[in-house]
C-alpha cells in the first residue's frame, strides 16, 4: 500500500481513540473529536483527502492497524520499543506527561512508597507501563479498562492512587477541589502515528507532514486548543524507535 | 497481510496464563457456591407467604435479568463504597457473580420445585411430615435431579461471563490475558490461545458436572 | 472539555440504544435461522450430522461471546477477508444466537411425546410435512419462553459488539462516562435503558410461560 | 402416642366409639362445590368401599380426612381429635391415618427401606434399627422384603403399591385410606394388590377405600358407599347395594361398569 | 392407489387373498427378543384381538406391521406389499394401514378437523374441500362432527380417542390397528370408544386390536390371539379361548383378568 493506492481508494481510514477525550473522543453528537482528531484533519487535508474515522479501542488499536482495517493510526500511540516490533512509528508529534495522583494526605514521595497503597492504571496505558515498570516488587497495581473507571475508583477509593496522564488532575480537582494532588513524576512519554511494518513510502509521507504542521505553527494550534499550553521540545530519535522504514 | 503468527510469547506466558486459568475456576467456584445458596433461600423466600419477601426476591430477580453484568459488576464496584462498603476486586466480583447467578439458579430451581409431582408432596404430608422436611428430604434432590443440565448449564455460562470482571481490575483469565497482550501485543495469538483455554475450562467443568451428577443422583429414574 | 451529564448525553445513548436493537435483530433473525437447521441436525438420524453440530454447539456454548467476536472479527481479516465491520459482527452473531437457539430448540422437539412422531409416521406423512405441520409448531411453542430468554441474554450481549467498534448502549456510556467523569450516574441510565427493553420482553416470556404450564397441567 | 394428641377430645374416647366421624362437611374449590353436607361415621375395624361416578367427590372426600384439603364448613374428627387446622391437630391425626394413593408416590430418590423408615424416624423419633426392623416387617408381610434395597424405578407398577402400602403400615396408623390404588396397574397386577388388602382387612384394619373393583368390594366392604355431585346418596352392604341398587343415578352407575366386563 | 405400490407383490393379489400376513418374524430390542418366530395372517374383513401379559410383545407385534419398528428377520406384506424398508414400500403399506394408539396421540395445536385433514391433504394430496367432506363424514360417523372446530384438549378423553379413530378413518385404510385404545379412559367413557370399534367391525374393516376388553372380544372377534414372551401361544374363536385355554400361561392370565371382575 502507497500513498498513490490511498489516493485512488479516494478517502484516508484513520484508527482513533473513541473514549478517550481529550486526545480522541465521539461528541454526543456523534461526530468524532480531539487532538487525535484535528491532527488527523491536518493529514487529509494536506493529501486532499475526506477522512474516515474508525473509533478503536485501547486493545484493538494495533489489530485494526495490521489487518488493513484502517490505514494510519492516530490513536493517541505511545512510543515503546515492544510496539515498534509490531508497526512501524512515525516521529513524534505529541508528549503525554505520565505521573502519579494521590489525595492529599497520602503518604506517598518516593517511588518505594507505592508499595503501602492500591495503585489504579488504565490498563495497557503509558502509566500502566510507566508504574508497572517504577512501582517496588509486591505492589498492587490495579488495571481498569479505561480512565473514567481508573478516576470512578480512586474517587470512590477502591485505590489510594493512580497512574495518571498530564490531564487528570484538573479532572479530579473538578470534582473535588483541592483534594489531588501530583506526587510523582514518571516519565514524559510521546505519541507517534502508526503504519503498517515495511510501508516505506506512506511512513517518509507521514513524517514529511508532520514536520510541515511544526514549522508552520499549525500543530502549535492544536496544542492550544485541546490542551491549553505550548508543545514541547520533540527528541530525534528513541531508544529502539526507528522513525523511519530501514 | 504481512502478519505472521507468532504463539512463542504465548509458550512463555503460559505459566501465567495457567495461573490466569486457576484464579476463573476459582472465582468461578465461589460464585456458583453463593448463587447456589441464593437459588435455594430465594425459592424458598418466594414460596413464603410474606408478601413483602416474594416481591422482593421477584425484584431481585428482574432487576438482576434485565440488565448486563458489567453494569451490575460496576455498580457493586463505585457504588457500595459510597456507603461504606469497600471490597477488594476479587470479592467484589464473586458477590457479583454470586448475584447474577443466584438470580437465574432461583428461577430454574423453582422451575424444579414446581415440576415434582404434586402427589410427592402429599405422600410426605400424609405421612406426618411437616413442610420443611418434605421440602429437604423429598422435594429438593428430585427437583435438583430435573433442573441439573439447565442449572449446570447456566454456571457455565457464569464461569464465561467471569471474563468481565477484569473491568474492575479483578485478576482472572482475560485480565491475565490482556496484560500479555499489552506486553507483547501479540492479540490474536493471545485471544486464540484464551479462547483455547475458555473451551478447555467449560469442558472439565462439564466432565465434573457429569461425574457428580452421576454420584449424586445414583437413583434410577424411568 | 469535559461535559455534566444532560439531554445530549442522554439522546446520545439512546442512539447507542438503537444499534442495540438492530444488532440483537440481525442476531436473533440470523440465528433463528441457523438454529432451525441445527435443531433439525441434532435430532437427525445422521451421525456425522449430529456430532459436527454438537460440536460446533459445545464450541459456540463454551467459550466467551468476547472471545468470539474477537477471533471472528479479526480472524477473518487475518485470513485475507476484509468485510465492513457490521457484517463480521452480524455472522459472530448469527453463528453465536445459532448454537444457542438451535439447542434450545433441539431440546423443546425432544420433550414431545414420542407418541406425536408416531402418531405423523402411522399416518404416511413425510419428513417435511410432519416436522412443518407437527412437530415445529408444538416445540416452537414449548420453547417460546426459553427462545424469549435468549433473546434477553442476546440484547445485553450485544454491549460486547464494543470491542470491534460499534458504538452501541453500553460502549455509547462508555463513551459518556469518559467525557463526563461519572460512570456511575451513566452506568445506572444505561441499565435503566436495558432494564427498559429486556423487562418487557422477561415478563411476555413468563406469562407465555404460565399459560403453556398450566396447559399442560391439565 | 394417642395420649398427647388429647387437646381438643369432643367425644368419650372409648372403644366403641366411631373412629372418624364427619358432620354437616362442605367443601368448595373456588365457585365448585365438591361436597355438600356429608355426614360419615366410620367404626373401628369397619371397612368401607367408596364409589361414583368420576368427579363426584370421592377423592375430596378421603383427603379431607387427613387434611390434605381443607374443609369450608363443617367438623371431622379422627380417633377423637377434632380436625381444626391447628397444627397439633393436624399432626395428631396425621401420624394416625396412613393414605396410599392412585399414582404410588413413592420416593424416586429413597430405596424401599429409605421410603418405608423415613416418616417413623422423622415424625416418630424412632431409632435407625427400630425402624428398619417395623419397615422388614411390614414389607414382608406384603411379601416385597427382597426388593428392600431396590430403587421405586426398578419395580413394576404392583410391587410399587404394596411398598407404598408397607410404608403407610410403619406408622402402625389405626385407619387407613386408599384412593383408587389399583387404577394405574396393568391388569395382572391389581391382583396381588388387591390380595394384600384383603389380608389387611382380615387383620381387622379400618380401612375407607375408594375403588371401582367390585369383587373387592363384594369380598371385604362392611358397606358400600355411592357418591355423585359431592354427596353420599346411598349406603348399603354390598350384597344389597349390587343386587336392588335404590337410586337411578346408582343403578346406571352399576351398570356402565359392569356392562363390559 | 394399490396399483402404484406392486413393485413387490409376492402373491397373488386376489380378493381371498390375506391381507396381512408375518411370516417368522423376530425383532429385537438390542440383547431383548422381543418377537420370536411369529408366523400370522389376517384376512380380509377378519378381526383379531390379541392378548397376554404385560411386555409379551403386543404391542411390538403391531407396530411391526406399520413399520414403526423394524424387524430383524422374517417377512411381513400388507396387501401384497412386501415391507421391505424402502421408502416406497413402507409408504405403501403406512397408507393402507390405520393405527389407533392407548393415548390418542391427536396433535393439539390443530382442530379436530385440521387433525383430519391433515394426512389426506399431505399424503394423498386431496384438495382442502375434497378432505374437509370426508372428514366430516367420518366425524358424522364416530359421532363427534359437533365438536370438528374444537381443540383436543376440549374434548373427554372418551372423544379425543373417537377423533382419533375418525383421522385414522380419514385416510380410508384397509385394515385398523388399536393399541389398547381404551386403557387411557375413565371406566364410563370406555363404553363409547367400544361401541364405536363394534360398529367400524360390524361395517367389516379388517381389525387386529389388543385390548383386554373380553366383553369386545367376546362380541366381535373372528379370532382371539394369546402372546406371552415374543411368541403367539394360542389362537382360537373367542368362545372356546375364554371357556377352554389349553396353554397353561393362558389359562393362568385369564383366571387374573377376570378374577376381580
Ligand atoms: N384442586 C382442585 N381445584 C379445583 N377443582 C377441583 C380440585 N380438585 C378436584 N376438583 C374438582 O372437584 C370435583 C371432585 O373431584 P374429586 O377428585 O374428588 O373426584 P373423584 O370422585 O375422586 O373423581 P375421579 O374418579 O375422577 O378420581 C371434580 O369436579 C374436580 O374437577
Ligand atoms: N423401545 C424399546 N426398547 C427396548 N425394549 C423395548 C422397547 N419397546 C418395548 N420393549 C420391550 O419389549 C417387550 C415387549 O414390549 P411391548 O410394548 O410390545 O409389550 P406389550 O405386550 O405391548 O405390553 P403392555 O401390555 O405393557 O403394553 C417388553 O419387555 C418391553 O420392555
Ligand atoms: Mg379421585
Ligand atoms: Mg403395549
Amino acid at each position: 500500500q502507497s500513498l498513490a493506492d490511498i489516493k485512488s481508494k479516494g478517502k484516508l481510514v484513520v484508527g482513533i481513540q473513541g473514549d478517550n477525550a481529550p486526545w480522541g473522543f465521539v461528541n454526543t453528537q456523534g461526530v468524532q473529536e480531539g487532538f487525535d482528531a484535528d491532527i488527523a484533519k491536518l493529514f487529509g487535508k494536506q493529501l486532499g483527502l475526506p477522512v474516515e474515522f474508525v473509533p478503536t479501542a485501547v486493545a484493538n488499536r494495533i489489530p485494526a492497524l495490521v489487518t488493513g482495517r484502517v490505514d494510519i493510526l492516530f490513536a493517541t500511540m505511545g512510543m515503546y520499543p515492544d510496539r515498534a516490533k509490531s508497526i512501524q512509528f512515525s516521529k513524534p508529534y505529541a508528549a503525554n506527561d505520565i505521573i502519579l495522583v494521590a489525595a492529599k494526605g497520602t503518604a506517598i514521595t518516593t517511588p518505594a512508597d507505592m508499595k503501602n497503597f492500591a495503585i489504579g492504571v488504565a490498563r495497557s496505558s503509558a502509566q500502566d507501563t510507566a508504574v508497572t515498570k517504577v512501582a517496588p516488587e509486591g505492589t498492587t497495581i490495579r488495571r481498569f479498562d479505561d480512565d473514567a473507571a481508573t478516576i470512578q475508583a480512586l474517587l470512590s477509593g477502591q485505590v489510594q492512587a493512580v497512574g495518571a496522564n498530564q490531564f487528570y488532575p484538573q479532572r479530579l480537582n473538578k470534582s473535588q477541589p483541592g483534594a489531588y494532588e501530583r506526587k510523582l513524576d514518571f516519565v514524559r512519554q510521546y505519541n507517534g502515528a502508526g503504519t503498517r511494518l515495511g510501508q516505506k513510502e506512506w511512513n517518509e509521507t507521514v513524517n514529511a507532514f508532520i514536520d510541515t504542521i511544526k514549522a508552520n505553527g499549525e500543530l502549535a494550534k492544536v496544542y492550544q486548543t485541546w490542551m491549553g499550553f505550548q508543545p514541547p521540545e520533540f527528541p530525534t530519535s528513541l531508544e529502539g524507535i526507528p522513525f523511519t522504514v530501514s | 497481510m504481512g502478519y505472521t503468527l507468532d504463539f512463542s510469547v504465548v509458550i512463555d506466558a503460559l505459566p501465567s496464563l495457567l495461573w490466569g486459568c486457576l484464579a476463573t475456576i476459582g472465582l468461578a467456584q465461589s460464585g456458583m457456591s453463593l448463587a447456589l445458596v441464593i437459588g435455594v433461600a430465594g425459592v424458598v423466600a418466594r414460596g413464603s407467604n410474606q408478601r413483602w419477601l416474594r416481591g422482593l426476591v421477584i425484584g431481585f430477580v428482574e432487576l438482576i435479568r434485565n440488565t448486563p453484568f458489567l453494569v451490575q459488576i460496576f455498580f457493586l464496584f463505585f457504588a457500595l463504597p459510597h456507603i461504606g462498603l469497600t471490597l477488594n476486586p476479587t470479592v467484589t466480583a464473586i458477590l457479583a457473580l454470586g448475584l447474577n447467578g443466584g438470580a437465574y439458579a432461583i428461577e430454574i430451581i423453582r422451575g424444579g420445585v414446581q415440576s415434582i409431582d404434586k402427589g410427592q408432596i402429599e405422600a410426605g404430608l400424609a405421612l406426618g411430615l411437616h413442610k420443611g422436611q418434605v421440602f429437604r428430604m423429598i422435594v429438593l434432590k428430585p427437583a435438583l435431579r430435573a433442573i441439573y443440565p439447565s442449572l449446570t448449564g447456566q454456571f457455565i455460562m457464569l464461569t464465561l461471563t467471569s471474563s468481565i470482571c477484569s473491568a474492575i481490575a479483578a485478576y482472572e483469565l482475560t485480565s491475565v490475558a490482556q496484560r500479555i497482550e499489552s506486553d507483547t501485543f501479540r492479540s490474536f495469538e493471545v485471544y486464540f490461545t484464551i479462547t483455547g483455554l475458555y473451551l478447555a475450562i467449560s469442558w472439565l467443568m462439564m466432565t465434573g458436572f457429569s461425574v457428580f451428577s452421576r454420584r449424586y443422583f445414583n437413583y434410577p429414574t424411568r | 472539555m469535559g461535559t455534566t451529564f444532560g439531554l445530549g448525553e442522554l439522546g446520545f445513548l439512546i442512539q447507542g440504544l438503537k444499534w442495540t436493537v438492530l444488532l440483537a435483530a440481525i442476531a436473533f433473525v440470523g440465528g433463528g435461522i441457523g438454529g432451525l437447521g441445527v435443531a433439525l441436525a441434532r435430532v437427525s438420524t445422521s451421525k456425522p450430522l449430529r456430532r459436527i453440530t454438537g460440536g460446533y454447539i459445545a464450541l459456540f456454548q463454551g467459550t466467551p461471546l468476547l472471545m468470539q467476536l474477537f477471533v471472528i472479527y479479526y480472524g477473518l481479516g487475518l485470513m485475507g477477508l476484509m468485510l465492513p465491520a457490521w457484517v463480521a459482527v452480524a455472522i459472530a452473531f448469527t453463528l453465536h444466537a445459532s448454537a444457542f437457539l438451535g439447542e434450545i430448540w433441539r431440546g423443546a422437539i425432544e420433550a414431545l411425546p414420542k407418541g406425536q412422531f408416531e402418531a405423523a409416521r402411522a399416518l404416511g406423512l413425510h419428513y417435511v410435512p410432519r416436522m412443518r405441520d407437527v412437530i415445529l409448531p408444538q416445540a416452537l411453542r414449548i420453547a417460546l419462553p426459553a427462545t424469549i430468554g435468549f433473546l434477553v441474554q442476546l440484547i445485553k450481549g450485544t454491549s460486547l459488539a464494543a470491542i470491534v467498534g460499534f458504538i452501541e448502549l453500553a460502549r455509547a456510556g462508555q463513551i459518556v462516562s469518559n467525557q463526563t467523569y461519572a460512570p456511575l450516574l451513566v452506568f445506572t441510565v444505561v441499565g435503566a435503558l436495558y432494564f427498559a427493553l429486556c423487562w418487557p420482553l422477561s415478563l411476555y416470556g413468563s406469562r407465555i410461560e404460565g399459560r403453556i404450564a398450566r396447559a399442560t397441567a391439565r | 402416642m394417642p395420649s398427647t394428641a388429647t387437646h381438643t377430645v369432643d367425644a368419650p374416647h372409648a372403644a366403641d366409639a366411631p373412629l372418624i366421624v364427619m358432620e354437616d362437611v362442605n367443601k368448595w374449590y373456588g365457585a365448585y362445590h365438591a361436597l355438600r353436607d356429608v355426614n360419615l361415621s366410620v367404626r373401628r375395624g369397619e371397612k368401607i368401599v367408596l364409589c361414583g361416578p368420576s368427579g363426584s367427590g370421592k377423592s375430596t372426600l378421603i383427603r379431607c380426612i387427613n387434611h390434605l384439603e381443607t374443609i369450608k364448613s363443617g367438623r371431622i374428627t379422627v380417633d377423637g381429635v377434632r380436625l381444626d387446622d391447628s397444627t397439633r391437630s393436624v399432626d395428631a391425626v396425621r401420624s394416625e391415618v396412613g393414605m396410599v394413593f392412585q399414582n404410588f408416590n413413592l420416593f424416586p430418590h429413597m430405596t424401599v427401606l429409605q421410603n418405608c423408615t423415613l416418616a417413623p424416624m422423622r415424625v416418630r423419633g424412632v431409632t435407625v434399627a427400630a425402624a428398619e426392623a417395623t419397615a422388614k416387617r411390614f414389607l414382608e408381610r406384603v411379601r416385597i422384603a427382597e426388593h428392600a434395597h431396590k430403587y421405586p424405578a426398578q419395580l413394576s407398577g404392583g410391587q410399587q403399591q404394596r411398598v407404598a402400602i408397607a410404608r403407610a403400615l410403619c406408622m402402625e396408623p389405626k385407619v387407613m385410606l386408599f384412593d383408587e390404588p389399583t387404577s394405574a396397574l396393568d391388569p395382572e397386577m391389581v391382583k396381588e394388590v388387591l390380595d394384600t388388602m384383603v389380608s389387611l382387612a382380615r387383620d381387622g384394619m379400618t380401612m375407607v377405600c375408594v375403588t371401582h373393583e367390585m369383587g373387592f368390594a363384594r369380598q371385604v366392604a362392611d358397606r358400600v358407599i355411592f357418591m355423585a355431585d359431592g354427596q353420599i346418596l346411598e349406603q348399603a352392604d354390598p350384597e344389597s347395594f349390587f343386587r336392588h341398587p335404590t337410586h337411578p343415578r346408582a343403578r346406571s352407575f352399576l351398570g356402565e361398569i359392569l356392562a363390559h366386563h
